[in-house]
């Protein structure tokens, strides 16, 4: 969408349908999951989704710092999202900006939908996603990563998060949009799923979509949250795999 | 601890009065607070509205200075949308720097300006490359009784609809009109157990299960869309609070000075 | 008293000693003051007085937060006077510059010495000033506003707080400053009374005035803050005229 | 605890004693402490002095650097005045940004420095509209033992004139001395029940009913005035307080070097 | 509580454990974890590289902008390094400013790699005085399980010598590879008791009575030290650490992707 | 060590082997030393090295503040070590960058290593370095002065702390450089040594050394902070024959 008064456009689509990168409409990129990939951290993933690569952390249920955020009633789920300065083309102040703030939010919010926050009164659940190379939909990775990363660290939820964008390009819906399609494309409507309720926990949008168009693109949403599923829970019977045996030594 | 009983209580009081179709404040489920909007509030600003939604107050003035385009897009102007969320809006401010919320209500603000192309940016530019007009809107919350956010961009587009390029005041030239192409409007709903409630008091907004919020412009398209709270909704939701959401904001456009074209 | 090394210095004063905007020396600008502006606050005030207009709300007492910052023996008076970007000729940066800190600080003594502060020990009274609108005067204006707010909120004070500006312009004394006598005055002294005792609780002066026309301008703006206090008076009646049929329902 | 009750014995004597026109530490109401100042103490600055006005010890130094204009004030160069309160100079500091006493005594000293005209600007710049020269007055609170409004003052006027522009330095001339015009000196005063003290420590400070600060030039002006703490001042007070700090003024002004004359 | 006493617990079988020369993971008290090093890890970077060192993960990404020279070194580009201590990395992270530790990181990484003059800053000037090529060397913590410092600059090393200078994307000529003319090597010990170990794990970290880092580079020279943590060394200590640290440099230096030779 | 890109590099030794101002290689420049220069800090120092000024100012055993950082177990050592923004050439912005953050730390370690912390549990110990003129060896000059301000709050430790730097210039080991010895020269290593137990409680290092260079400086090291050391004993004595026949009236 940052195309205002910027030089030189692409062309999106090719005259067979096919995307920027040869994908069709409704197909993914390449995505690699793997659990346990930390030491320090209670749970831990790292994705690999096209050119974005994540790493996410979990930490807790554990004290709150600084103990006035604490709550009685609920853990408090505290997410930050986070770019590494090299992992864009223009190098990026280290530290928070605004945008990062705001996707740290709605990701705290996403989650704790799924929390079982109740059981840990008092206490604070830490969940750090840094971007270490990003190629659109960095947020969506995240989710993605930071999912498999809670159950990694066995803090109870009522089901993993997958998530994935939708867009339009060169007027057609398409998910899973890569960077020029992001920065030239019509639309960008970043979802995150709980596939068992079938409901989103998490949506924005931006762009230009007509009523019917986004009834569509809801609908490749969540299909394409179904496949991103399969990774994940492919990823974590991988990492019990390696696990069961270590603990039987 | 009695803070926390009060608003439990008042929860479930909210809940089961949306249960039956009813609100606190005896609006229906699909019902704006009513909207009063001033233009040219304050006469320092280039432009300007004070929109009171019900009893939320927000004022907007829009500042237009000179400045230099991104090097990334040297054909175009600059936009800086900012909210204030200050200590004199409510007693549930806390000091230090702008909290998620205030974030989170600035950049929805400014999502659904540019997206909907309220105003052209490649307008502002008066050399390429090394001058154009930097286009300032800042959002000053003086009573925050809920749903910030629509209050928001009804203020953010009065003002813009009401600004005046300052040329004379930079020695660039006469004064003109500010260009307004597309009115975006926001529509926010907040789920109450299986009831799904518009333009939220912050009684509701304390209470909510998840709270949607769809920017549409006057076209028929959506042009935003923010999630956010604690809460789920299902994709048919979405679809059916489209519908709402464009109807709302036809009318809502019609209250703007100027009406419903821009 | 911003002059220094600045193109165009206007004429202050014309031939029949009017000033720029056609008053007279001891002349006020029009003050307009509403009381119970805002629902969340428990006190507010809009003043609008010449171009300036400021609203003001007061919270308290209540708890403090940090809590270290709480007192024993007193409430603590916490007063932020934040100009609005908007509110003056070049957009400012939002936020307190150092300026709104002095103010602010001013503000807050000034108020502690009418409140009866050790009767509300361990909390703090909030009193928030937000200049709208600005064209010199901007914190006598913020002084009247919250001095009628913390009324409205029913926070016992000895009295109310008028307050004016007492300046000097092309030679000669004069109340109430407007932007271009305070820009290219020869000075300008702001201050506060209180009228049941005849003390000053805020005076600031900046510019260049002997010790006898120090006497007159202070005898000046005691004069002054009595036409302010009759309006502010008048605000608060109002405000409990209105109030009084609703409660009788 | 303990402190509380130490304060309220320590404020109880402070006053008693005014009351009878005696003060802790010996000296008469009207009477100021000792003042000793050094001009030229750090050779790094282009211009400095220490002072102590009794115990409490002030550093001033003075940096003149090459720099731009303000765009609405082409043709003056800029001043900069900063206090800098350390954790070295008194057991009350706290952590984090300057504290609100910090930030008002930077701008009450840059304030009589800025209203007596003590340098003209006007004379620092070098092309107009582009370059000129930058004077940074940067104060270090060393030991406050109490009234470091006036130390402060008294320490940036000796350092201004103690000050050479370093043109040299930079390449755009001759070293030469920067012409200092009106020298303010600040007086506070505070009260203790019914009397006012001038030049307090401390413990009066701490004590105080009421803090008057009021600037005086060589040539008989108030050029700035301000008010602090709780407490509060008639008109009487002040008429009476302006005469009390113009003598004072004039006899401080012989103690700096060069003496009454700027 | 139960904190501290665990942590004196695990600190007590440390040092009586390094007393008969043995460590928690069974390394010799002169013995490195295994070291890999991924080169080129991050393709957004100009220069990337990822190490492990046991369970420590520390990524660097080099990226090369043209900017400007600093006044005083017009024939000079310039280099800065940066460490990011995020809340990923370990349970011990707290929110706010960098922690005088992740401070300390930086600062210890970018005298190394200055002081063996890595790069030669004078290559990276376009034009003296106006247009240079500023290099950031950001370094990301990943898993924090001890020895940062060590790690931290072997991945710097190896980022800095992947990175291309991106001549073409900033349109001022051909890619080109960045010119890496000496490798610092840091080698960090602790002392447990009368032990000395290094490449410290974050439980050996814990428990220290002081910490020495030594930079070499491959023509046998200190180039940098940095004693930290509370504890002290002797003399007779330094001189042998700077012997095991030339050693230790040697063998690291083989293990970076082009081998011993920068 | 700044000289890369620099304009003029000056000759650091003469042809009799002199520094340029004059020194031997193992001379230090004149130091000077006053203990209790300040009233309101429990023990203070202001030390004159060459042409570095410099005072430090010691407060406690007292509360910490904010309260989350108290330990339980020992005292909190806090040093600050501080620029004024006119004790170098190029004015320097106030407040603490990152180089004076280093110092802070590496210093406040270095007294943690002399101090009886564990007999002050739950306190805090605040030692403040302002340097007022810079010439080089500013964190040495900073070490010594708040040793002795240690000393004159009366605060039990096993040791003063004397400290130098050693340098190399001209192809030559030197001690105490002054600033362009610094600036120009090929290697600076401040240290800090405990006389008693002759161990380094600091150690820093930038610059090209061999381990026989090395060597050397370390015993050159020693040796100046042996003169140091004389120096300090010399300014506590000082301090004490005051203070008795204040405290005998």
């Amino acid at each position: 969408m940052g195309s205002v008064g910027a030089k030189d456009v692409p062309q999106l689509l090719d005259a067979n349908g096919k995307r920027i990168d040869g994908r069709g409409l409704e197909e993914l990129r390449p995505l690699k999951i793997e659990a346990g990939v930390l030491t320090r951290a209670n749970g831990s993933a790292y994705v690999e989704w096209g050119e974005n690569k994540v790493m996410a952390a979990v930490y807790g249920p554990r004290e709150v710092h600084p103990r006035h955020m604490q709550e009685n009633t609920k853990a408090v789920v505290q997410c930050r999202y986070n770019m590494a300065s090299f992992s864009v083309d223009e190098r990026k102040k280290p530290g928070l900006d605004r945008r990062s703030q705001e996707i740290s939010k709605v990701i705290s919010e996403a989650f704790e939908s799924v929390l079982f926050v109740e059981e840990y009164p008092r206490t604070s659940i830490g969940i750090y996603i840094e971007i270490l190379q990003a190629n659109a939909g960095t947020r969506c990775a995240g989710i993605v990563a930071a999912s498999v990363a809670l159950a990694d660290a066995g803090i109870p939820m009522s089901d993993l998060v997958p998530a994935i964008a939708v867009g339009k390009v060169g007027g057609k819906l398409a998910v899973d949009l890569r960077k020029e399609e992001d920065n030239y494309g019509e639309a960008d409507m970043p979802m995150a799923l709980v596939p068992k309720s079938g409901r989103l926990v998490l949506l924005q949008m931006e762009g230009h979509m007509t009523a019917p168009e986004m009834a569509q693109a809801l609908e490749m949403g969540v299909r394409g949250c179904q496949q991103v599923y399969e990774v994940q829970k492919d990823a974590l019977k991988r990492r019990y795999a390696i696990q069961r045996p270590t603990e039987a030594v | 601890m009695t803070n926390e009983v009060t608003t439990e209580i008042l929860a479930t009081h909210v809940m089961e009065l949306a249960k039956s179709g009813k609100r606190l404040d005896g609006r229906a489920l699909d019902e704006y607070r009513p909207v009063k909007i001033t233009p040219g509030y304050v006469t320092s600003a280039d432009g300007s509205a004070l929109v009171e939604l019900g009893d939320t107050k927000v004022l907007c003035g829009v500042k237009l200075e000179p400045g230099t385009p991104y090097a990334d897009t040297p054909n175009a102007g600059t936009l800086t949308t900012n909210a204030e969320v200050v200590p004199l809006s409510s007693p549930d401010y806390e000091p230090g720097p702008p909290s998620p919320a205030a974030v989170e209500l600035s950049r929805v603000v400014d999502r659904a300006i540019r997206a909907a192309e309220t105003i052209d940016l490649k307008e502002l530019v008066v050399t390429p490359g090394e001058k154009c007009w930097t286009c300032f809107v800042d959002i000053h919350i003086l009573d925050d009784c809920g749903n910030l956010i629509d209050a928001a961009l009804l203020a953010a587009a009065a003002a813009l609809k009401n600004a005046v390029l300052p040329a004379k005041r930079f020695e660039v030239g006469e004064d003109s009109p500010l260009k307004v192409h597309h009115i975006p409007i926001e529509t926010t709903f907040v789920r109450l157990g299986d009831a799904i409630v518009v333009d939220p008091t912050s009684e509701e907004e304390g209470t909510t299960q998840g709270r949607l919020t769809i920017a549409t412009d006057e076209t028929g398209n959506v042009v935003a869309m923010q999630k956010g709270k604690v809460g789920a909704f299902s994709p048919q939701d979405v679809v059916s609070l489209v519908d709402r959401a464009l109807a709302h904001g036809n009318r809502l456009r019609t209250l703007l000075p100027g009406g419903n074209h821009p």
